[in-house]
């Protein structure tokens, strides 16, 4: 039998056959690979984890058997994480080794593929928000959001280190945020939702001169839009606090692009074009003004020449990361989301400016149309609050968490907020059962 | 030649308002985007790819970064649609998702000799965060302001970075005469202040911390956690585990060590582990098994754990069992740790990265992690023995920093693109002058790494002149990053400026 | 640089005997292979890969191939597990199978103007010889003894090679000077042998047959049947049909007109379609609704179809009024034709193509269809007009044959590859001197056949020496094709014979 | 709003925009695509087909409901369509679209990739049968049989016209050859089975001067593997017949290579390797003796040289084919399998040596094993011969019809070869599950 085989219980994925590691080890002059490593005795490791080598098919089948365990409801949730059908075609030129298999682009002469594809990606974001600068990506919303509040500390041009955000604001945001700020000058307060978007009165009597960062959503988390964006903006620029929108890609492509209404910073979930629902997974969306241009966190393309005077890009502006510029960096990120930005950037190509535009309209008009069928059910109002909305609105019942458990069991998925609210969330994933779920609102509410 | 971009190939202009249900001041006037039919979109990504590298396209020894193969079964169990659930289902109707994030912490656990972990952080940086984020929460609880974190010199550039963003001042350890950590220096620098050494084992030129125990003392007897950078642990898997040298505090980096795929810089994930006495202090949620509510942080289901252990802070014993016991009948829920620091990302995690890891490890078993260390580490000293370049530091493991002496280490990389593999990390760490890091990992054979030496040595002994001029044969030559820097355009609406600008200033 | 060859990567020899449950005489003693670990065969399928044209590479204007592209969402649902099963099911229990083959059969009757549809044939050839052998079957049983096929000399060449493998006699019928049918030398070529004539339309140069109602009459009124190859159709989607131009028997190339990829070579698919008098003869077993059993063959379940049609043979109204009238609570069976030319494929033919096919036709529906055939047209007919090349006849439809005049046209090809594109079919039909038939389909927009244009255009003015030089940007310069046919190396065996062959001549 | 979504009713792989039709038809001097057409008025449609326009997403949702229909067995089939664990690599190597998307090698110069694998293909199989010429595919083992019927016809020393093969064969190849040979001088006639193999004695009768072809299969349709099948082939070579083996690459991997009992040609079917279940799609292999080379059907690869004298390969001996000679080619076989091909050859360079041995151990363990388990049950006989067995056996109960309709209440499929005969398949795929389909055969026999 081959060498190949007989390693067979090593790695599968360690290409050597028994006589090539005989020979290399003949010529490092060494018996066994043990006598390479350099550990003293006192830590070497000589117990077992107790995990057994499986074939390929075991384990496939082991995760396949382990998912089924999902319970299989249609799922009417967002809050932050939201999905549209992504084409198979984004699955299909994304998973091409070339770029998934790639790493940081720090020789872009065999890189210029995805570096083009992250200056698209950037350019695409700088579209949407009106903003000129955008980086290839954050993790997330919530580490976005956390580090434009982080620039704020390193930027503003006011005293202030009040990070004001919404008192409504998703948790997971807020305690990314509140985490990411405990190692600034900077302090997390809150201002009030009236109707369920902000309350202007109240936040005119909050931001001051301690005020640094003002942050609103539009949509906020149970899908209002913020009816006057500029005036929150407002309120800010008389502070000189920077000014930071929260939106999403798709949302971005209807609405008043956030730079026309005054704001400094867009962070934001960019997931919601190219990613299926995958458990929270995200893509932070981070686009700012040009003059913090050198205080960004996060991965830059730009673009150049090579030594042809052909167009080539590159990663650029790098003095402001971690592995120049250690602890003076602008943020410690290294390893970012690239690969998910790549693809909601293919997403965004396919459905090109009317697409976007049709999908964003969809999600404003389904919306309403989902309420209104709710709202017509006895003992049901939907939406609670007098705005627009996108993709999801809330809900009031008698009993929330009855009526959810009993949506469950209809098969169906929905957020219960308190004891008499619920949410439900609307896109074009589970619009064609948006009828049933009204129907089983109706059974379980009657 | 060059493919346009999606704005050459396609721009057009809407405006959302018209006919929107929404009123027109909450409207958009203008969108203007590249819209491509399917096939011009599959034309465009196609050609881009072809001007990428990859593991598939050959060797990709960047030192610190670990570019194994990612096997294909992986991406396929994470594409199974019954895992694309939302994060705010209720946990009693996700259990498979659960049971997996459950035997996924078993795993790291284990492998880590930690005794609880959080597979919240995105990536490895966000682990080194929450990591830093959890020591600084244990000391407030004890009453303990600590003000400085120490990181070796020849650190990754992350620790630094992750130790100012936590609010601490950095102290720099310069490095010892042979590479490693340099104990009476560190003795000088420890007191009341130190919240942390940040540590990689092996470090970033390879080599081992053979002073790892008295290290571990010296941090410990001064009141400070040890916090291992887990960048490196291909190195050891199986044979050393970072609870073991004394380690209190660890973060996994799935996309190297578990081979999930870079993606072109991301996602990763970035697990932590830490001893008991800090499991109460992790990020929330945590999963664990119904029935396990009494035990902090116990992330392990083992009646041989860690419940008898001392002292977790000076040395214990990380015995896990079989890290491979889920039974079909288990259930799981969340819990929030006691003292948690809150989160560091919105939900999860990278949940699709964190599957592939899972899969991989469940794939390899003990004799794949095992082996996994041996050819990372066989194949490192076979590639160095056969280079004419000279590794100042060793006995090394995994990667080593060799040096291009008197040529520019950035020149010959951008030699050896021409000879069609991907250079080593270049000029990095600074301990090596001119330092070339290389780690081939596991995944290269004898004549693939003996290609690999011959494009290291072909382009060492090329002449300044052949240098300065390569690369020749890749998609583009020579990048100008200077120029990119210098004025910047980052958008293909910046491009449009910029040339407007220039035609506008040839014309006056 | 060349790729090794996998036998180059490694070889290893078993002895499969060793330990075998069987006894030693029923087993092999020798057995040596290559064996690739997965990063190996990663490596090495993925560059080869990379010296292979593609779709999504760039225009790909093979004429008579219909090069389009393939669209991904095909591929996905072609994966589906459920649709995995094995072909001896209980045909109750593939009930989703049945029920995709069913509406797969109505699409195709519509599309051509057909009453019945066989799936069964793998490639369009094996949809030509299924064709014929119901012919034949058709005449045998109507007591005809009839010996000719009619070949139009333009036509493909499986059109001839599956006459003579179905037992005929080739006749071979001379174009008309306007390159279409000549109908006197039809005429004259028609009797009672005639069993029936194979037709293309529009044919090889792209013309439509004007005269096609008179052939079909010619062909009737000798008792022959008129059969119709479907290479073209991708020409007339949604705007003419061979059932209503009288032709009896046709095949449909699946992987031409309704996009299925077409793999390197294959697999393909080749529906065959027949009048209603036909229907008896085709490959069993066929699909139908469950109830459906009185009506012979008949595919369709609309109430509006062809049962008042009269003389199949002589033209006819094949309406189906909606194709798409498939509904959940239909059941499927299988079913054997009464006078069945019985088998052409051991099982079902290509069913993972067959999907794409059904997946294709539901996507685009009627629109897209009539657009698709519109775009095709529009883009021969723009691309011709940009080319300096003679294009003799016209009005061309989705393909036409430019000739390369005094310029050889392979060379010409071959000139073009270094402009990044794929030249097009060379030397074929022999009735345009130097041929170059070019067939862009719909997929492929302005500038991208200006680019094309460009590429024809800059080849065809290159000088003989460039041309006979070329290609030079390639992955492997011009290939000699004497030298493989006259010492043929099929095998990496043959390639160790000739070099030791060539090593003894040397050593002697 | 955008040409191209204006053009969103057409087709959505025809990527023109309506500003570009509009200029193309321009520069044509027509004002709509239907001037293009030369289609006389008596034959035009202007009907519809009433087939609407879908989106991407519900043909996808559409199909995946259709599929779902199908009802989840677990098949012990087999019987002429086999299938083993396809590992992931395969799939996605083989779905890069520079394979996929790709046509014959017309151009060598760019298509050098899949000439390579299709010389690699070859050169396996040359391997595993022993036979110096293999073509690059054809459809399936019954149309590769009925082509090598045929090629008897052409090269054939005898003037015979008989082409013998097992009465059992499996009417798929039968009815096939059938339809191949119907051209020819060819008839088809069949020689007996004696426990499930060769009836020697009877070949011996049968086998004369009028003999062109003889037929025999190892293992045979039921799974028996020939216990001497130099024996048949020394009857077909007495009287300067063809002698064809037909069987598959697992097979042959263990078993004696058909060349060395004296196997002129060699069929079967080659997608036991590479192909997933798919409802009875192949790979026919076909392999020959060098002096039949200009007589092969299909297509061959061959290497050659560059103008560079680099190595090269291309199709060669394209004289044999119909697209050059036309009515004299050796088949009409155009496009063919040449994508399975290449998985075949992946899978089994994959599987290597070793594994390709292990495999086929596997299924002469498994199948025995099983056999012995289900011959212990009370009322059952397995196997219903005195063979060695290569995955499957035949079964004898009672009530055949009524155990095959109980199995399937219970999960199973095994095939119904008569009132008293079943036949079970193993494989790597259903081998965990055979402990369940004994329970389910002893409960429904009990």
């Amino acid at each position: 039998m081959s060498g190949r085989s007989a390693g067979a219980s090593g790695s599968p994925f360690a290409p050597h056959t028994a006589d090539e590691t005989a020979a290399m080890l003949d010529a490092l002059g060494v018996d066994e690979e043990a006598d390479l490593f350099d550990i003293p005795d006192e830590v070497a490791f000589d117990g077992e984890f107790g995990i057994p080598q499986r074939g390929e098919r075991a384990v496939v089948g082991d995760l396949r058997e382990t998912f089924a365990r999902n319970d299989d409801l249609t799922e009417f949730l967002g809050r932050g994480h939201y999905s549209h059908y992504v084409p198979a075609v984004v699955d299909d030129l994304s998973s091409r080794s070339e770029f998934l298999t790639s790493y940081t682009q720090y020789q872009p002469e065999i890189t210029q593929g995805f570096l083009q594809a992250l200056f698209e990606y950037q350019s695409i974001l700088v579209e949407l928000t009106g903003l000129p600068v955008a980086n290839c990506s954050m993790y997330d919303a919530a580490t976005a959001l956390a580090e434009a509040a982080l620039l704020s500390d390193r930027v503003r041009s006011t005293s202030g280190s009040t990070v004001l955000v919404p008192g409504d604001l998703r948790d997971g945001k807020r305690a990314t945020l509140d985490n990411y700020v405990d190692g600034s000058d900077l302090s997390v307060e809150t201002y009030p939702y009236d109707d369920n978007t902000a309350d202007l009165d109240a936040l005119a009597e909050l931001v001051g001169e301690d005020t640094a960062f003002v942050y609103a959503e539009t949509p906020t988390v149970t899908g209002a839009i913020e009816p006057d964006l500029a005036a929150v903006g407002d309120l800010a620029d008389e502070h000189d606090a920077l000014f930071c929108v929260g939106s999403d890609p798709v949302a971005l492509s209807l609405l008043e692009e956030p730079a026309s209404v005054g704001a400094d910073v867009v962070v934001g979930e960019a997931g919601v074009l190219g990613l299926p629902a995958s458990y929270g997974m995200g893509l932070g969306l981070f686009a700012c003004r040009e003059e913090y241009l050198r205080q960004v966190p996060g991965r830059l393309v730009g673009e150049s020449e090579d030594a042809d005077d052909r167009r080539a890009f590159t990663l650029t502006l790098q003095t402001r990361e971690q592995h120049i510029r250690k602890e003076r960096a602008t943020s410690n990120i290294c390893t970012n989301q690239a690969w998910v930005a790549l693809r909601a950037a293919m997403h965004a190509a396919y459905l090109g400016p009317d697409g976007l535009v049709d999908l964003a309209e969809d999600c404003v008009r389904d919306a309403a149309s989902v309420a209104a069928s709710l709202d017509a059910l006895d003992g049901v109002e939907a939406p609670l609050d007098d705005r627009h909305h996108f993709r999801e609105f809330t809900v009031g019942v008698d009993d929330a968490p009855g009526v959810a458990a009993g949506l469950e069991e209809h098969g169906f998925a929905v957020h219960t907020l308190d004891d008499e609210t619920l949410q439900v969330c609307v896109t074009d994933l589970n619009v064609d059962a948006a009828d049933d779920l009204v129907a089983a609102f109706a059974e379980v509410t009657a | 030649r060059n493919e346009p971009l999606l704005s050459e190939k396609d721009s057009t202009e809407v405006d959302p308002g018209e006919g929107s249900a929404l009123p027109d001041e909450l409207t958009r006037d203008s969108l203007e985007l590249p819209g491509l039919s399917e096939p011009e979109l599959a034309r465009h990504y196609t050609r881009l790819s072809q001007m990428n590298w990859s593991v598939e396209a050959g060797p990709y020894p960047l030192g610190s970064c670990t570019m194994k193969y990612n096997p294909s079964f992986a991406d396929d169990v994470a594409a199974d649609p019954n895992a694309a659930v939302h994060p705010d289902r209720d946990p009693e109707t996700v259990q498979g998702n659960l049971e997996l994030l459950y035997g996924l912490q078993e795993y790291l656990a284990t492998i880590g000799g930690m005794d609880a972990v959080t597979l919240q952080p995105p990536a490895g940086a966000a682990g080194e965060f929450t990591g830093i984020a959890v020591a600084k929460a244990y000391h407030e609880r004890n009453g303990n302001d600590r003000s400085e974190v120490i990181v070796p010199a020849s650190a990754h550039g992350t620790n630094f970075a992750t130790a100012a963003m936590a609010g601490y001042d950095v102290v720099e350890l310069p490095s010892g005469e042979d590479g490693r950590v340099d104990v009476e220096a560190l003795e000088a620098a420890v007191s009341d202040d130190t919240a942390a050494l940040m540590l990689t084992n092996p470090n970033t030129v390879g080599l081992f911390e053979r002073d790892i125990v008295e290290i571990a003392e010296i941090v410990h007897d001064a009141g400070g956690l040890l916090y291992y950078d887990g960048a490196n642990l291909n190195a050891l898997l199986g044979r050393a585990r970072p609870g073991d040298m004394g380690f209190d505090i660890m973060h996994y980096n799935v996309h190297k060590t578990f081979a999930t795929p870079h993606g072109g810089g991301g996602p990763g994930a970035g697990p932590v582990g830490v001893v008991d006495e800090l499991a109460e202090f992790l990020p929330r949620p945590r999963v664990r098994k119904a029935g396990e509510a009494g035990r902090i942080g116990a992330a392990d289901g083992s009646d041989t754990a860690t419940a008898a252990d001392g002292g977790a802070l000076a040395g214990h014993d990380h015995d896990h069992g079989n890290a491979d016991d889920n039974e079909e009948g288990d259930s799981y829920e969340l819990f929030d740790p006691e003292h948690s620091i809150g989160k560091v990302h919105g939900f999860s995690g990278n949940w699709l990265v964190l599957i592939r890891a899972y899969a991989y490890i469940r794939r390899l078993g003990d004799e794949g992690l095992l082996d996994a260390s041996a050819k990372a580490v066989l194949n490192a000293n076979y590639l160095a023995d056969l280079l004419d370049l000279e590794v100042p530091y060793g006995p090394f493991h995994h990667e080593f920093a060799a040096t291009a002496g008197e040529r520019d280490a950035a020149d010959v990389a951008k030699g050896m693109l021409d000879y069609g593999v991907h250079p080593p990390t270049t000029k990095w760490p600074e301990m090596v002058p001119e330092a070339m890091l290389t780690e081939p990992t596991e995944v290269e054979n004898k004549r693939s790494l003996e290609d690999l030496a011959n494009a290291f040595n072909e382009a060492f002994a090329d002449t300044d002149e052949e240098l300065h001029a390569a690369p020749t044969k890749t998609a583009s030559r020579r990048v100008d990053q200077t120029s990119a820097a210098r004025n910047p355009r980052l958008s293909w609406h910046a491009l449009d400026e910029s040339r407007n600008a220039s035609e506008n200033a040839n014309g006056e």
